[in-house]
């Protein structure tokens, strides 16, 4: 078998980010939208850890604990304005809100 | 002495901060005491100042503080004076001065009337850091204060919209001009990278001449002058710029604003030497607006607008004379334009002022009885405009055309037909305000009335000094005679870089004497024949059959003026007004804004408000910059 | 590092001051924190420290921007008392201004790509949660989630970028980083490339960049005036001074790779601003899009950088955010009184507070930039370093937006000049409701004559 | 580094594998095979009881689960910071507890904060 080199976990993490971008691109449910943006912060740590591992510093991985600490603090208050969201427009469709334009 | 100088701009300042912010706090008495004193002490620095170079003096300079620093770049605000700036200093302070003792009895009733005072403080203080800089900046600090305080004076009636748009037609074409003002500065800056005019001067002096580098700047210098100085195609503000109170029309016309582009040219008369096409420019921008300006004047019917129209033209005169090198006399119409040009303005307030708001000269006519100061002391100022010999008009410009007939001849006869055609508009005005018999309103006769003291003392003033005022630039021939110099010329030589002469035969002189006085006697008789005797009044813009009657009882002579000055001009003069003035310059001045907001619609085409749309062009962004990067 | 401690203190403290029954001390106690950690960043002048082995640096770059920010959130304070002390939840609102502001601390004073994001998020997130803060609101809704959206979104392209980064020079330390590329320039793998371009997305949507902006009008426009406000004001100062420190001090020796990006960015974004703005009938939307138009001539010091580039940068965002305060503080007075917040709204002001309208005129000059006001020196410092920089057709490009800027911003001069629409405008319901104003317009006055004393301090 | 793949490292996995599927299949076979088959009536019909059902089971559950869910997944994350801790803990020493000590403390805030505002009450 070929040797998985640090750039298979490249293409890996980039696919992954395309795919989360794809995913915030195409979907029209703020909640899935948020769930891609996840997917794509996901991938960002698949790509450190692997990175941290291929130059032997841990610091990498530290990052990534950082990483999952804010998207825990953006989820909580993602939610939160969502849910704040529903209870007026009783919607969570992006496009519902385009009130404010021009 | 050297920190005096700076004394000459901060007094009006000081007025201005303290009429401004008290405002309605201050007895009237009080404000006028104020703003009229502190340009009056600043008038007395500078007249001092004056006094120091006739005996002798260089220049003063001094640095109040350091002021940019940037890119190697070193400027201070700091003033200079020498032989120029102390002449603009007299006619600003002074002149404006009287303007502001003028303004208390204009003014008075008005229930703003401490704001437009702080208004008219602030203008001379900005018109006086701009001819005091020492460098662009500070100059182009004190021409952007300019305008913004014509703006603010032009709208100072701001219930009125179509005052606060004329405030803001001003304002932008000004800005239009400041744009290229503000080029020609980066350019120099780029060039020298200097502001500084000693800097900039030395060095210029090695460049050779028509470098297209000069060239470029002293072009966008002059597009800055077109605008502030109101040149075409730059100049319809001007006339729209009636709105304002009479005084400030007064103020922008003669003292200030008008003769900043004048200034500008003079003071950066090193570049302009340096590029005799640019110079061949302005003297044809020049001409071309004294011109058509002219020939507009002969048809307006407003006393404001036939002044404003004839300040155009003035202007265009000086310029031409900046434009065929002769920037001495340039320098000496200013000031001598200055005390006839404020004199008719205030006069005209005067006259305003008596026919309670009523500005149509149609209804006027024998207010010559009623206000006999004013009635006089207007004469003069039309006498001295138009050029009579041995009035201060006659001097600057006999000095123009002649230098105008060296440059060439062509325009040398144009330019004596628009001074001809100076004086016909002016008598116009003068025997249609001033003569026949009153064609107002009953209401309007009961309250004629001279204006009080406080007004026509500033008017007494102005005439005696339009009446002298020419004498401190006496022609070669005259000066001979009394064995005096031409004072002017020599006490602002200094400032000049390789002067221009312009000596005649003393044969032309006098023949160009001759030919004035016989022109204008000329203008006189037809005029009075045509105003006076004959009663012409012009003919309400509806009806168009009054014409006929004018001319049933002519004289064959009056048939002959007719048919073949008076209709040409007049159409020519309907045709500048109706289709160049109105349709093309208002055109493009009101296109502009809407071209903009043209293009904002376009814009916000895409702000459509869905999240989804944005996060599809921030991606199809970020795509572009990778794409971007790739290419190159 | 004192500073970003003690205004993270004073955050808790805010926080805390609800449930222990607190609440008239917040105010005061907020204010007071703001002035210790002022005192403390001013101490710091001079200095050259690192801190938590070398992720946070403290020099006089940073020492200027921190004490910029903090100034200008007191002064937002000033002017925002009875917003959050009428509101039900003052105390968390206040807590959450606080914490954003150690964010932007952070993002001054990081020298480790780490602090960078977590500065960025801690100023993010709670800016999320303010941009929402009218929660009955449907647009103060919708802006809040345009904003967390779009920001979170840009938060992903930003730590992809850190993450590529960190794979090519296997560091997150700026000083390392660029010693590494300075050392290794020219071999970099392709990818390190693409990690700058992802963090240069990611940050330059947080200063509303073309074509990263269209969250910015919009957001503006919907949140509270005060949040815009602070968003105007603090946020773009911070995620200017980060930016421009990355770039400056971490990948200047790759600079002919992305000056180009800079450059056409800035040049877009201050004419789609300006020309936008034209358009626009309310005063807060105008606003934004003219801020926009702002971040375009900001961008000019990344097109030009080194030189004078930095003292130019920072004193066009002390000028911008000075006059930004001072109109907001009166577009939010109008705003309570008559519900509207349009152009024409304004009118009359000269009429019911002639000294008051005069320093909305300097404000507005300032944004402008029209002598001799701030805001006319520090694009002439721009213009000016931008010129050394070679850009010449960038300043053609700049001197021609901001005429058109002139055309709008005058709208305004004009109308707070004409006469009362509505008769019972009362624009200030006690004169000190005006404070900022006045000390905005005199800080602009003073700043235009005097540029030099703050223009040399970097 | 390389990340070397020898089909031997994925020895173990495979035989997991095997053995799970092996364990399934076998199950379901066995259960068929050893249980006794006794067919009646009763048995075939259709086997009915409970109460119908009343609405859609997807019912609006109260905000507090949210919240509460919220919160916990705050607090679990923070945990993520004590592994690099509680690996270098006798590297770190003192200092490195007294930090965590710090840190902590802080979240205790937070959790004071939660409880005074009364976000886990659940009336």
């Amino acid at each position: 078998m070929a040797a998985i080199n640090i750039d298979h976990y490249l293409l890996l993490s980039a696919v992954l980010f395309c795919i989360g971008v794809a995913g915030v691109l195409f979907r029209r449910n703020a909640i899935v939208i948020f769930m891609c943006i996840e997917l794509m912060l996901n991938s960002v740590n698949l790509l450190l850890t692997s990175f941290s591992n291929q130059h032997n510093d841990p610091s990498g991985q530290i990052f990534v604990f950082f990483i999952m600490a804010v998207a825990a603090a953006e989820v909580a208050v993602g939610l939160a304005i969502l849910v704040m969201i529903y209870r007026n427009a009783k919607s969570v469709d992006i496009d519902f809100f385009n009130k404010l334009k021009e | 002495m050297d920190l005096i100088i700076s004394l000459i701009p901060l007094l009006p300042l000081a007025g201005f901060i303290l009429i401004g912010v008290l405002n309605k706090k201050l007895p009237k008495g009080m404000v006028g005491i104020i703003s009229n004193t502190t340009v009056l002490s600043s008038f007395i620095i500078s007249f001092y100042l004056f006094l120091s170079f006739i005996k002798g003096a260089d220049s003063y300079s001094t640095e109040l503080f350091p002021w940019i620093n940037a890119g190697g770049l070193h400027l201070g605000l700091s003033f200079m004076v020498d032989h120029l700036t102390a002449v603009m200093l007299l006619v600003i302070t002074g002149v404006g001065f009287l303007i502001h003792v003028y303004s208390i009895g204009y003014m008075q009733h008005d229930e703003d009337y401490p704001r437009f005072m702080s208004y008219l403080n602030l203008f001379v203080f900005f018109m006086l850091l701009l001819v005091m800089g020492s460098n662009y900046v500070v100059m182009f600090a004190g021409w952007e204060g300019v305008g913004l305080c014509s703006y603010l004076l032009i709208g100072f009636w701001f219930k009125n919209t179509d005052y606060n748009n004329a405030g803001r037609k001003a304002f932008v074409m000004n800005r239009i001009g400041d744009f290229g003002f503000l080029l020609g500065m980066f350019l120099i800056y780029q060039t020298f990278s200097s502001l500084d005019y000693k800097e900039v001067f030395e060095a210029a002096k090695n460049y050779p001449k028509g470098d297209p580098t000069i060239t470029a700047i002293t072009l966008l210098l002059f597009v800055g002058a077109v605008g502030k100085s109101a040149q075409i195609p730059l100049y319809t503000w001007l006339p729209d710029a009636m709105a304002g109170p009479t005084p400030v029309s007064a103020l922008i016309h003669a003292a200030t604003m008008v003769t900043a582009g004048v200034y500008m040219v003079i003071r950066s008369n090193v570049l302009y030497m340096l590029s005799p096409f640019s110079g061949e420019v302005v003297a044809f921008i020049g001409m071309i607006t004294a011109l058509m300006a002219a020939t507009i004047g002969l048809k307006q019917n407003d006393i404001k607008k036939v002044l404003a129209y004839s300040t155009v033209s003035q202007l265009g005169f000086m310029f031409v004379a900046l434009g065929v090198g002769a920037y001495t006399t340039g320098l000496f119409h200013v000031v001598t334009h200055a005390f006839f040009k404020a004199l008719l303005f205030l006069c005209a307030g005067s006259v305003i002022h008596a026919m309670g708001g009523e500005q149509d000269i149609r209804r006027m006519g024998g207010l010559k009885k009623y206000l006999p100061v004013t009635h006089i002391t207007f004469l003069m100022g039309v006498l001295a405009i138009s050029g009579i010999p041995l009035f201060s008009g006659f001097f600057s410009k006999d000095e123009i055309l002649a230098a105008t007939w060296v440059h060439s001849p062509l325009m040398f006869v144009v330019m004596a037909f628009t001074s001809l055609l100076t004086a016909v508009y002016m008598f116009r005005l003068y025997w249609l305000t001033f003569h026949g018999d009153f064609r107002g309103t009953h209401h309007q006769q009961e309250h004629l009335h001279e204006s009080p003291s406080v007004m026509t003392a500033p008017l007494m003033v102005l005439a005696i000094l339009s009446v002298i005022g020419g004498f401190m630039g006496m022609p070669h021939w005259m000066s001979e005679k009394l064995g005096v110099h031409h004072v002017f010329n020599e006490f602002v030589a200094p400032v000049i870089y390789s002067p221009k002469e312009f000596i005649l035969s003393h044969t032309f002189d006098f023949s160009l004497l001759i030919g004035t006085i016989v022109a204008l006697a000329a203008v006189y008789y037809f005029t009075r024949k045509m105003y006076v005797a004959d009663k012409v009044v012009p003919e309400e813009d509806s009806e168009t059959k009054s014409f006929q009657k004018v001319l049933a009882n002519k004289y064959y002579v009056d048939e002959i003026y007719d048919a073949v000055i008076r209709k040409p001009l007049d159409a020519i003069s309907e045709m500048f007004y109706k289709i160049f003035d109105i349709n093309i310059i208002d055109g493009i001045v009101n296109g502009i804004p809407k071209v903009t907001n043209l293009t904002a619609s376009a814009a916000r085409m895409l702000q459509t408000g869905r999240l989804g749309i944005y996060l599809v062009v921030m991606v199809i962004g970020v795509i572009y910059l990778f794409a971007f990067k790739l290419l190159l | 590092m004192n500073t970003i401690v003690i205004l993270s203190v004073t955050g808790i403290a805010a926080m805390m001051s609800d449930v222990f029954k607190l609440k008239k001390a917040l105010f005061g106690l907020s204010l007071l924190g703001l002035l210790i950690a002022l005192v403390f960043s001013v101490y710091d002048w001079g200095q050259y420290a690192t801190y938590f082995n070398q992720m946070v640096l403290t020099d006089n770059y940073a020492v200027v921007f921190t004490t910029m920010l903090i100034g200008i959130t007191f002064l937002w304070f000033l002017m925002s008392k009875d917003f959050f002390s009428s509101h039900s939840s003052a105390s968390e609102h206040y807590a959450l201004i606080l914490f954003s502001l150690t964010g932007g601390v952070m993002m001054t004073n990081f020298s480790d790509l780490t602090i960078l994001f977590l500065g960025l998020e801690i100023l993010s997130i709670a800016l999320y949660i303010l941009a929402g803060s009218d929660k009955g609101n449907l647009f103060s809704n919708e802006a809040s989630l345009k904003y967390f959206m779009i920001g979170s979104f840009a938060t992903g392209f930003l730590l992809f970028g850190i993450a590529l980064i960190y794979g090519a020079t296997s560091s997150f330390n700026l000083q390392e980083i660029s010693a590494y590329v300075q050392q290794h320039n020219g071999s970099l793998p392709m990818y390190f490339y693409a990690g700058i371009l992802m963090i240069l997305t990611g940050l330059t949507f947080k200063v509303s960049a073309v074509p990263f902006h269209f969250w910015a009008p919009d957001v503006y426009d919907g949140s509270p005036t005060l949040v815009t406000t602070y968003m105007l004001s603090v946020v773009k100062m911070a995620a200017f001074a980060a930016l421009y420190r990355l770039f400056i001090y971490c990948f200047a020796p790759v600079y002919e790779f992305w000056i180009p990006v800079f450059a056409i960015m800035s040049a877009v974004t201050m004419l789609l601003g300006n020309i936008t703005a034209v358009y626009q009938k309310s005063l807060k939307r105008m606003l934004a899009y003219s801020s926009i138009a702002h971040a375009g001539y900001m961008l000019m010091a990344l097109a030009s950088p080194g030189g004078t580039s930095r003292s130019a940068l920072m004193f066009y965002l002390l000028a911008y955010a000075i006059s930004t305060l001072g109109v907001f503080n009166v577009l939010y007075q109008v705003h309570k009184v008559t519900g509207r917040e349009e152009i024409k709204s304004v009118k009359g002001l000269f009429r019911k507070n002639p000294f008051a309208a005069i320093m909305l005129t300097l404000c507005m000059l300032s944004m402008a930039g029209i002598p001799p006001v701030a805001g006319f020196f520090g694009k002439y410092y721009m213009f000016v370093s931008t010129l050394n920089g070679g850009l010449t057709w960038l300043v053609l490009i700049a001197v021609l937006s901001s005429l058109i800027g002139v055309y709008f911003y005058f709208k305004v001069i004009i109308a707070a000049f004409q006469e009362p629409e509505l008769e019972n405008t009362a624009y200030y319901r006690q004169p000190s409701d005006l404070t900022v104003l006045y000390i905005c317009g005199i800080l602009s006055l003073l700043l235009g004559i005097l540029p030099q004393f703050v223009a040399g301090l970097l | 580094m390389v990340f070397l793949s020898i089909p031997a490292d994925y020895i173990p996995i495979a035989i997991m594998f095997v053995v799970a599927i092996g364990f399934v299949v076998t199950t379901i076979f066995v259960t068929h095979l050893l249980g006794p088959k006794r067919k009646s009536e009763i048995k075939l019909d259709t086997f009915e009881c409970g109460i119908e059902s009343q609405s859609n089971a997807r019912l609006p559950f109260s905000i507090k689960y949210f919240l509460i869910a919220i919160l916990f997944v705050l607090f679990d994350v923070e945990v993520i910071f004590m592994y690099p801790w509680a690996v270098n803990f006798l590297k770190l020493g003192l200092t490195g507890f007294i930090e965590m000590l710090l840190f902590v403390s802080l979240l205790m805030v937070g959790f004071i904060y939660i409880i005074r505002k009364g976000a886990l009450k659940w009336e």
